[in-house]
């Protein structure tokens, strides 16, 4: 990988850090509604997995998919940042015009395809877009983002047995981060090694250190090359931990500090950055730099675009809810 | 004109749909090899083959979620559920899914599925195949449901339905099936919109949709022998709802009979009640009656399904308490 | 008396009743250690243990239908799901299994469970996070459905549901876990069935449940100041429904406004609509008034969600109509 | 095992072969109505199971429950046959007092709790009664039969998860005769052997051939010892085969007359009786002679019964529905 690239995605994953610690703040100035459910912590997933993806490429990318906790998947697939902060804004120029919010960003131009907020629905949604592909003899492939979990839900098993009979070229990637809201793994699942559970549809799969991108980086290439190539669907697993709570009203009572010291030495800025550092590819000061430039762009850039748009009309309420120009040979009314 | 049974009008619908545009497929449990459990499939996996005409497993939900995703990248699933009860299983992704991606998604994407099931009691299928749940996808903001009455609109309105870019539920009914009516070899569409007046009356009218319909125009026929002339609209869309032509058939009649197979209160019924307050209550002579089913679960035996769920008889009862007779 | 917020008046009726019958558990995510959402179950892990306040893994149709099988063989569980849009994923589980139970076995055996849930909206949660379900549960025979306005029922029904021998539906409300009433500190029960008249009135009468009964309260306090004296009927059980209830004050007062949060047509005010005809049509002096949310998923942003869904003013101008003052 | 034991597990699987055949008959005489699923070919698998189980002795019984081809493993548990077929009547006097019907044949004086038309419905009820049992610290145990397609329901996934997780008291039956109606179990599922699929959730699990009642019995025995002394859930699997349509419509234009042929040669009730035959515990005029005594009994006890039972009363359409008689203390209606 050039040097350029890897500066690149170092950058990125600060500007992720960032982006979601902004939105925490306009969350406490009560600019942004509903529920937020931030990345903090797992960057090196989306970052690494989505690098291997074909994205930024409009309607050529892979199709992406995940639950609620959504923007950093979005914006690396390819959605313009500052729509994505409109939409917390809930504004009309925001991924999904406002309609969704935080658990709904969608970018269709970028095949960025939601934003859920029901935990198991993705899976079968990736399915579906993969099956689509592959009828259209395209060589996309459906890339599904979901949590711990959600593995428990019937969608899950439901899927993966679909996805395998039919050789679907979808990549299921598993953030174990090892909580579902308060409920440690280990009191809700049976099998602790996520990857193991596809045992159940004879699907290859794979484990691997979620926190450090370039092992993210290469794991999932191989997995991408594996579905790409037609052989099947891919169930591949990041360990991982989210620093902040599940939501903004959670008080992390259910894991100890020490815990999450433990993880925070392993966070996926620093050991990148110390990485590049030691390479000589990049000094302290020019993460520095980075910094200032990215929050000058948050604030001047992206803040400021939410906060200007405009929200959408009341008049519009209606819109969106069926086909707004419907073809009345289909859609009628009947003629009397 | 041919005579054409409402299954194989729904088989004809399939097949033109998928010889015209290729990314027409079907799938659910035993619709390609077995040609699907009333044949409104049969000879399609023959005919397109295994990936265009999908076997799946017994998973509901799962299989509906993989239709919707496929129909949000341009594909035209039909999605077949057995039967309306096992359609439960599948509200998370009808519901919270199909239903609302294109206003969550700020109209970036639609889900253009059709999903068809038969809904409704038949000889005895007892409490857990008799669901007839219209209700829960008529109040569901987001999707059209439709309830074709008889082979020309089961033709006509399927094929609309696979056109058209939004969700569309088709209910179906197991005593249907075999119903035949003549409709034309040429190709024609049926809107998914509008109820329609099937039989033209002055002194009452009575209201029906899917099955109810015949049960309406049974009732009318001996209603006609006592000398009185219903009007009969079949409701065909049951969202979005054709209000006008429930006002005017009733400030033309000014007594009204709906007649619905739902099992209990908060149905179909209900709202064409609330309607008729709202839009016509000034036109009314008399108390709007509702005939539904009774509020218990479809029991087995027989003679008890058959008072649990309402008859032309019933409509007809009906009729007459609403014109004063009784 | 003590000043009792809704979700800590759950709570207590929690504790009493799990000291009370060991037969008494509780499931759903997040509600042992976590303590719940809501706080409804906070502290019961700690004094019960979790072999009877069992946080479950995500899987709401079968933790559902184990607290089903469980409560078919002498358990009495009381299952939280966290929101009632998840309840779409349950929906199998309690209306094909747990309403039928009884009836298909022939009175053999009872599902005694209670399934509490919060539905209707609260500040933006948009789309999938919004679902009033409230009809869907109402319209299905077999369940009970109850809707406590406030801590003094939400304690008093969540007691008599676990005692009771009948699937119960308990529907809370986000916006009003924080609401505050004097209760008595002494063991009562509530009824689960029975309107009750929440605020006398002679002109007009304002009908709502769960959470629209407090746009009613506010509703008529607005109308007091003009001089217009609204009654307010909280339904409380929608099912099974209070008739009689109904019939009474609309003979009292002659002009009636139903206000809900359903999404979309077929809600539970269609059915009391549907109710008014059929019961009291001949006491009304005007058109009964409908207020509804607005038919379209719920949207994120504020404005439009605030658009989308009744307040209290929607409720008072829904009463000047029925009194023909605009 | 005595000789007496083996002569009544002979002869009651004959008797369940031909009450079948009988309720065959009343179906096409149209005594029977709705649909009407037939065990023939998969006796060994229920007789050989619940023997090893606690059944006949009311409520000290384990919980039994399946799907809606119930028949057999109803009377095996103690529902008296002439009920059953009063239920496939539609009679007063019925199973579940004519409400049921073939698919829902209930006897909880037996613990047998059903009888369930949606597919994978009795794996959480399973699960539940075993929480039940557990909690009340009896020694009970839960058995669920379903056959192979039903793995495939979002509910065994989510069941097999919890029922390992809460260490229930839960024995799975899979009664797999590679048949989901019309769709071979190749055609809709990845991993074929079923007993393979509970490795997602560390469960124990064996597979066993489902033809052999002696092969079934020694297995489930362990099964079932397992289950009840304590240690968790067992997932068995037994291969079988059903010689009729799924249910009465259906022309098995799925499967081939070869196929049939094999799997008859190894008939349950062939293999046993020739073994009996071979041990000289029976003769083949001792089968003979039973099968008349089964046939003058099922005609003129069974048959009879369920003809000359009252049909429930109209009146009564409404029972059932919720307590009838339910405490105003808890019920009301509300005092005004
Ligand atoms: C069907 C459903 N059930 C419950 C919830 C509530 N809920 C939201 S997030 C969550 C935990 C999900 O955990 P995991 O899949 O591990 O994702 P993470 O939040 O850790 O990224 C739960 C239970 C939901 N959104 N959808
Ligand atoms: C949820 C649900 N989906 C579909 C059906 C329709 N159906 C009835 S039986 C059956 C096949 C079940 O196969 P399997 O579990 O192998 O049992 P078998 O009939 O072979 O005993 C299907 C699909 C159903 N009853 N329930
Ligand atoms: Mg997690
Ligand atoms: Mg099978």
């Amino acid at each position: 990988m050039k040097d350029a690239d890897k500066k690149r995605i170092l950058r990125e994953m600060i500007f992720y850090r960032r982006f979601e610690d902004r939105t925490f703040e306009a969350y406490m100035e009560r600019k942004i509604g509903g529920f937020l459910h931030l990345y903090t912590g797992q960057e090196a997933v989306a970052t690494g997995v989505l690098e291997m993806a074909v994205t930024g490429q409009g309607q050529k990318n892979d199709y992406v998919v995940t639950g609620y906790r959504d923007h950093v998947h979005a914006i690396k697939t390819g959605a313009p940042a500052r729509e994505v902060m409109a939409e917390l804004y809930g504004k009309e120029t925001g991924s999904s015009k406002g309609r969704g919010g935080s658990m709904h960003i969608f970018d269709a131009s970028q095949n960025f395809m939601g934003g859920y907020a029901l935990v198991g629905q993705p899976f079968p949604l990736a399915a579906g877009f993969a099956l689509g592909a592959k009828h259209k003899g395209s060589d996309q492939i459906a890339i599904c983002f979901l949590g711990d979990g959600a593995n428990n839900q019937g969608t899950f098993h439901e899927t993966m047995n679909m996805a395998k009979v039919w050789n679907l070229p979808v990549l299921f990637v598993c953030e174990n981060n090892q909580y579902a809201i308060g409920t440690r793994i280990e009191r809700s699942t049976a099998v602790l090694d996520q990857y193991k559970r596809v045992c159940a549809y004879d699907m290859e799969a794979s484990q691997h250190d979620g926190m450090d991108v370039d092992v993210v980086m290469e794991a999932s290439k191989k997995a991408i090359d594996f579905v790409r190539s037609g052989k099947g669907p891919y169930f591949i697993e990041f360990m991982t931990y989210r620093y902040r709570g599940h939501s903004m009203s959670d008080a992390k009572g259910y894991r100890t500090k020490e815990e999450e010291a433990e993880w925070e030495k392993r966070d996926p800025i620093k050991i990148y950055s110390e990485r590049l550092i030691k390479e000589g590819i990049i000094s302290q000061d020019d993460i520095k730099a980075w910094e200032k430039e990215i929050d000058d762009e948050i604030e001047n850039d992206i803040i400021k675009f939410a906060e200007e748009s405009p929200e959408p009309k009341v008049e519009d309420l209606t819109k969106y809810v069926l086909d707004d120009n419907p073809d009345p040979r289909w859609i009628g009314p009947l003629q009397k | 004109m041919a005579e054409t049974a409402y299954w194989e009008a729904i088989r004809r619908a399939h097949d033109e749909e998928m010889a015209n545009d290729k990314m027409v497929i079907c799938m659910g449990e035993d619709i390609g090899i077995a040609g699907g459990t009333y044949k409104a499939t049969s000879g399609l996996y023959e005919k397109y083959g295994e990936e265009r005409v999908i076997d799946t497993p017994i998973s509901e939900n799962s299989y509906t979620g993989i239709g919707i995703g496929a129909s949000m990248v341009g594909m035209r699933p039909i999605i077949e559920i057995m039967s309306i009860n096992f359609a439960l299983l599948a509200l998370d992704t009808l519901i919270n899914a199909a239903a609302k991606i294109r206003y969550m998604s700020g109209g970036q994407l639609q889900c253009p599925i059709v999903m068809r099931t038969p809904g409704g009691t038949a000889h005895q299928l007892a409490a857990q195949h008799s669901a007839r749940l219209a209700r829960m996808f008529m109040s569901t903001s987001g999707l059209r449901v439709v309830t074709p009455r008889g082979p020309l609109d089961a033709y006509g309105m399927l094929k609309s339905a696979i056109r058209s870019n939004d969700p569309v539920i088709i209910i179906e009914h197991e005593q249907m099936y075999n119903l035949k009516e003549d409709i034309p070899e040429e190709e024609f569409f049926r809107p998914l919109e509008g109820a329609e007046v099937v039989r033209e009356g002055s002194d009452i009218t009575l209201i029906g949709y899917n099955y109810s319909v015949h049960l309406c125009l049974e009732a009318a026929k001996r209603l006609e022998a006592d000398g009185i002339s219903a009007e009969v609209l079949d409701l065909r869309a049951l969202k979005p709802l054709d209000r006008e032509s429930i006002r005017k058939t009733v400030e033309k009649t000014n007594r009204v009979v709906i007649a619905e197979e739902d099992e209990a209160p908060v149905g179909v019924g209900a709202e064409i009640m609330a309607i008729i307050l709202e839009d016509c209550f000034y036109a009314l002579d008399s108390q709007p009656v509702r005939i539904h089913a009774a509020d218990v679960p479809v029991p087995y035996n027989a003679k008890l399904e058959k008072a649990a769920i309402p008859n032309a008889d019933d409509v007809y009862q009906g009729a007459l308490k609403a014109l004063g007779k009784i």
